[in-house]
């Protein structure tokens, strides 16, 4: 954890924006270069990304990382509020600050066929743990053609990706969810990626069908380290941190605070 | 001008610190790696979570709410209580090489009492205990207990009883008369103030039409709050005797050094570092530097010296 | 749902103004071109610098301290004079198409007295008259008279006799308990409440080491104190009967909304045109479409909505 | 004032940063384009800048205009402080926001000889001057080397500018005022903009020998159009408004505020 960088502790660093892709209206891949390298990174594991300008907006925001090479990251960023609207309107060279990465991944399966089901930009993890075992399938859900750039360019990534559309505009009407009833419940595991809503509904496939299954979410977070208790989700085992408990948690244990 | 060490280390009533930057209460992992090593090289010391008798859940609902330069937390005093505290997670927060200060969230005085008796077996352990009676997000004492001369006197009276270590009071914002508050717990025997806490604030979501929290208002933290911080600690410093710790929206060094010319002998700092873990080591690297540049050689020569 | 034609304009108590967005005291121009054509097309009404009986210098030294998020100011009642003002000010700002409050500063009594008594001689140019009793950059008077109810009832009392028309009064944000002060008001005949005004602070020159500004403490105001200005609003607006026009950062069109769903009939916008003259028209135009996608008809239909 | 930029105003527009040329360490020369053409400037007119992104820093920070053409407008700006620092730091094709131009120009002297005084950054509206009236003479004074950038850079668009170090490291030693003593009182004029101390001293030094003399004034400014009374400065006439009474006066109505 000791480096050269601006801080001893690595854990928290200037990057440098280098590439900038538009890949759909709000929707962006932004490509970062950092002095030192990063160390390994499992998929659905974090970062959390802020300006090195002024102060406001004040908080970083959490993003998945879905690229990396010793000291390049990628990530893919919608344009969701502000706080996102600002970073996808910075120009390529922009320094910015990176802490992370953070929180656990999706739990390595040997021996068992992965099935990652996402929601838009939940693809993002995906991309990553492609990098990283091709044998994974990927199934992308998006609501329609406005999502469209996204699905190609995430095709090209992971050559055999399944795209589902909401409304039947590009690729198989639907969602992800449709491909659960395939699935054998010793042989196979789910993760899963994509708006609470979405989830939700692979949480409740899953039990049905007795589908081992993991989720990733998506909560409020202002430190991404485990001080500030903002980021708490209720579980079967009492609240904990989707930032250091999480993000990823087996979706059984999930009982989420509504 | 005789060019002499700089040494960054200060007192509070007795109390030595590496350094005068403190880490704020509520913000900081109980994990052993926050705890030591360079992440901690210019902290001297830092704050627990509030504890409680019993374990709390905290709020429902959302709990942070970003605003201009600012935070609005409703975290509610979410901690495992007094023993599990004790039992898991001080012999891992001592294991570093940082001072610990414990803060005791105000409840009933019974309550309160029979924390600090469990904290007093281990009071070798921790430098100072800071009293809070400042949270704005409960709705029982909290907040309440020191908005108010008489109930502040006497929940520090209390505190004193049952605790032989330094005893921090950490005063809310908004009363009255900060002052008048000030005076009445200094007189009960705290050892020094925390001057302040998070200040009552409130949001909207404009599309539910509701208040994004589910006790409706927030405590306001970050730099947001600095320029209002810094006039309390103005005002309170010069109205007691003891110490006074500078707490509110600190982000720079420059609001360090206003903070002690305006009475304090300490700062904290919460919620600039979840945007900004640098920030304890170049505000240090910087108050160093102010120092020597000015030819003083301690921290200590700030105190006050923007009242003369 | 029916789609109905949105309009922007509201009432309070009586006043009608053509948008709910007004511009706060003592930031404006009192010059013609600012009072008239598209930089206003959005502005219902516009306060006037504050009024006193003779003219004023204001304060010396640094008069501005940029904050974060935030603005620290020292102006100190700085005006020509209620007399200079009616003879040179009011014919060029009342060629305009804006609506003008006029501000008049509580001075003592007498002087207030007089004050009111040579504007209610062109009491029909004036939209209402905002009683400042909440001015944080003088010694006498100001914020004094509006941080305690039997004060502030004095003041607006006297008010209400030497002032006929429409009468809003412009509290502190900092007082023992604003809500009994706003019912203090209430009862002494205001027809509605500024809640509120700019937040007591400081700055420290590091390099002076002596505060920046003469009298030491100054008001913040912008976007840094708008969760707190909306709590006051909040609180405020459950404790009286008449309209409360909400004022502290606001600076886009989520803050009028959120003010308005905690009850602000109105709202006033000071420190963050300063910094975006578009602020006016980009905020009445994303409340417009907010209303459209609401169904609303008006934004009176969103006062208070976030209580229920 | 109409047009159809994102405000019907054109007091402030939308500019993008077209060009960023750092003359030394610290000194940079900002080029902004603008959709919409700028009205004419006269020389001494300022402009407030700040970025569109966040909201810290929050008020934008004055300049004068050192160059215009059409739909294009430059800056010579120095980092001074936080704000400055945020703004130089700011990549090419960023978009800034602009109000102005602002306040009163150096008053037109026909049939005068008009001397201009410079301390550092203050030359930048001596270069607008000269890129206006070529017959004027500019005297730029510098602490030393370090400034050497920007006495190069100048004396490029000002032939015969005369440069000043008060390390005698650059050109002629000592500082600008040095010429006020070759002046004529009935047929020359001098104009001045730097620092408040240097001013004070051309101040006293035409004075002294009569020359007429106008001097822009840098203050704390917040609005920039007459609205917050933060910039006031003391004058023979009583409290004046930097922003829209000045920031050029006649140097003898000038009493300061201390
Ligand atoms: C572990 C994790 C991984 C994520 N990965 C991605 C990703 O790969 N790509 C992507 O586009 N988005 C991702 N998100 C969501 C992303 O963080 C939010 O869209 C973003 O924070 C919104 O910020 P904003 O300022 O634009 O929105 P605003 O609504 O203006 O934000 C206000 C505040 O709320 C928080 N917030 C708002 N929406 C969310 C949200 N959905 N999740 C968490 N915090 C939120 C912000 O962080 C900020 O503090 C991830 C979130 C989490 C927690
Ligand atoms: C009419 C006018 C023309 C100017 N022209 C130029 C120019 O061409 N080139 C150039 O480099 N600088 C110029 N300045 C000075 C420039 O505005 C300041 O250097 C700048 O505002 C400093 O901002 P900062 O955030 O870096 O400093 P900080 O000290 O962090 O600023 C804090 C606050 O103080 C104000 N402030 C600080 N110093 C000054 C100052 N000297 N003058 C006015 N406000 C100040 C800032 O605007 C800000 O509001 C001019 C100033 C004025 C008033
Ligand atoms: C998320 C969060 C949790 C907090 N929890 C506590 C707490 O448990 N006890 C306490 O005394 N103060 C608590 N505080 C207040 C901080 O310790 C500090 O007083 C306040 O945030 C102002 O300082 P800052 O602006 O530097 O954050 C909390 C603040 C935040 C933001
Ligand atoms: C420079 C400046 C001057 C002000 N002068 C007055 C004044 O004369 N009278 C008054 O009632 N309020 C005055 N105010 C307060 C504003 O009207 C407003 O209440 C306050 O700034 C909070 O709103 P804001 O955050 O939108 O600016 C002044 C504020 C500023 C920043
Ligand atoms: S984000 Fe702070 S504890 Fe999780
Ligand atoms: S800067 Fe606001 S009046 Fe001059």
């Amino acid at each position: 954890m000791c480096g050269n960088g601006p801080w001893d502790s690595l854990l928290e660093r200037e990057v440098t924006l280098t590439k900038k892709k538009e890949l759909t209206k709000n929707l962006f891949v932004l490509s970062f270069e950092s002095q030192d390298p990063f160390p390994g990174i499992q998929p659905g594991q974090f970062v959390m990304l802020r300006t090195s300008l002024g102060m406001d907006p004040l908080l970083g925001r959490p993003f998945a990382v879905c690229g990396t090479g010793e000291s390049r990251l990628e990530l893919l960023v919608a344009v969701a509020g502000r706080g996102t609207r600002i970073l996808c309107s910075l120009p390529e060279r922009e320094r910015l600050v990176l802490r992370g990465p953070l929180g656990n991944g999706f739990p390595p399966q040997p021996g068992k066929r992965v099935y990652c089901l996402a929601g838009t930009t939940g693809i993002a993890p995906f991309l990553l743990a492609r990098q990283q075992t091709p044998k994974i399938h990927v199934h992308l859900g998006i609501p329609g053609r406005g999502w469209g750039g996204l699905a190609t360019w995430a095709a090209e990534r992971i050559p055999g990706l399944c795209v589902y559309s909401e409304d039947s505009s590009v690729g198989i009407g639907g969602t992800p969810l449709a491909c659960i009833d395939q699935l054998e419940p010793l042989n196979d595991v789910v993760w899963a990626c994509g708006p609470t809503g979405m989830l939700k509904a692979v949480q409740t496939a899953c039990e049905r069908r007795k589908i081992p299954c993991w989720i990733s979410l998506e909560t409020r977070m202002a430190c991404g380290i485990g001080g500030c208790h903002g980021c708490v989700v209720r579980t079967v085992a009492g609240l904990r941190k989707t930032c250091t408990d999480g993000p990823v948690f087996d979706s059984r244990e999930v009982l989420w605070n509504d | 001008m005789i060019d002499r060490p700089v040494s960054s280390s200060i007192s509070i009533g007795g109390v030595l610190l590496r350094s005068p930057l403190i880490i704020a209460s509520g913000t900081w992992p109980h994990e052993p790696e926050y705890w030591k090593g360079p992440i901690c090289s210019f902290v001297g010391a830092a704050c627990t979570k509030a504890l409680t008798l019993r374990p709390r859940e905290g709020n429902p609902g959302i709990r942070l709410w970003e605003t201009p330069c600012g935070l609005l937390n409703s975290i509610g005093l979410q901690n495992p209580g007094v023993d599990s505290f004790l039992r898991d997670d001080l012999p891992k927060i001592s294991s570093g090489d940082v001072g610990i200060v414990v803060n005791v969230a105000m409840e009933s005085e019974e309550e309160t009492a029979e924390v600090l008796a469990r904290l007093s077996v281990f009071e070798d352990r921790f430098l100072s205990m800071e009293l809070n009676i400042s949270c704005p997000n409960v709705d029982a004492g909290g907040m309440a207990w020191g908005s108010d001369p008489v109930l502040a006197a006497r929940a520090v009276d209390l505190a004193r009883q049952c605790w032989r270590g330094p005893l921090w009071a950490k005063l809310p914002p908004q009363c009255g008369n900060i002052a008048e508050v000030a005076r009445a717990v200094e007189e009960a025997g705290a050892d020094a103030l925390v001057v302040a806490n998070t200040w009552l604030g409130m949001a909207m979501d404009p599309v539910s039409e509701k208040p994004v929290f589910s006790r409706n208002v927030a405590g306001l933290s970050g730099p947001a709050i600095f320029p209002l911080a810094l006039r309390l600690v103005w005002e309170v410093s010069s109205s007691v005797h003891i110490p006074v710790i500078g707490c509110g929206g600190i982000s720079k060094t420059e609001d360090v050094i206003s903070m002690m010319l305006a009475g304090a002998s300490a700062v904290a700092i919460g919620t600039f570092h979840f945007s900004d873990l640098g920030c304890f080591r170049n505000i240090g690297r910087g108050l160093l530097e102010h120092l020597a540049a000015k030819g003083y050689s301690s921290p200590m020569d700030l105190i006050g010296k923007g009242k003369k």
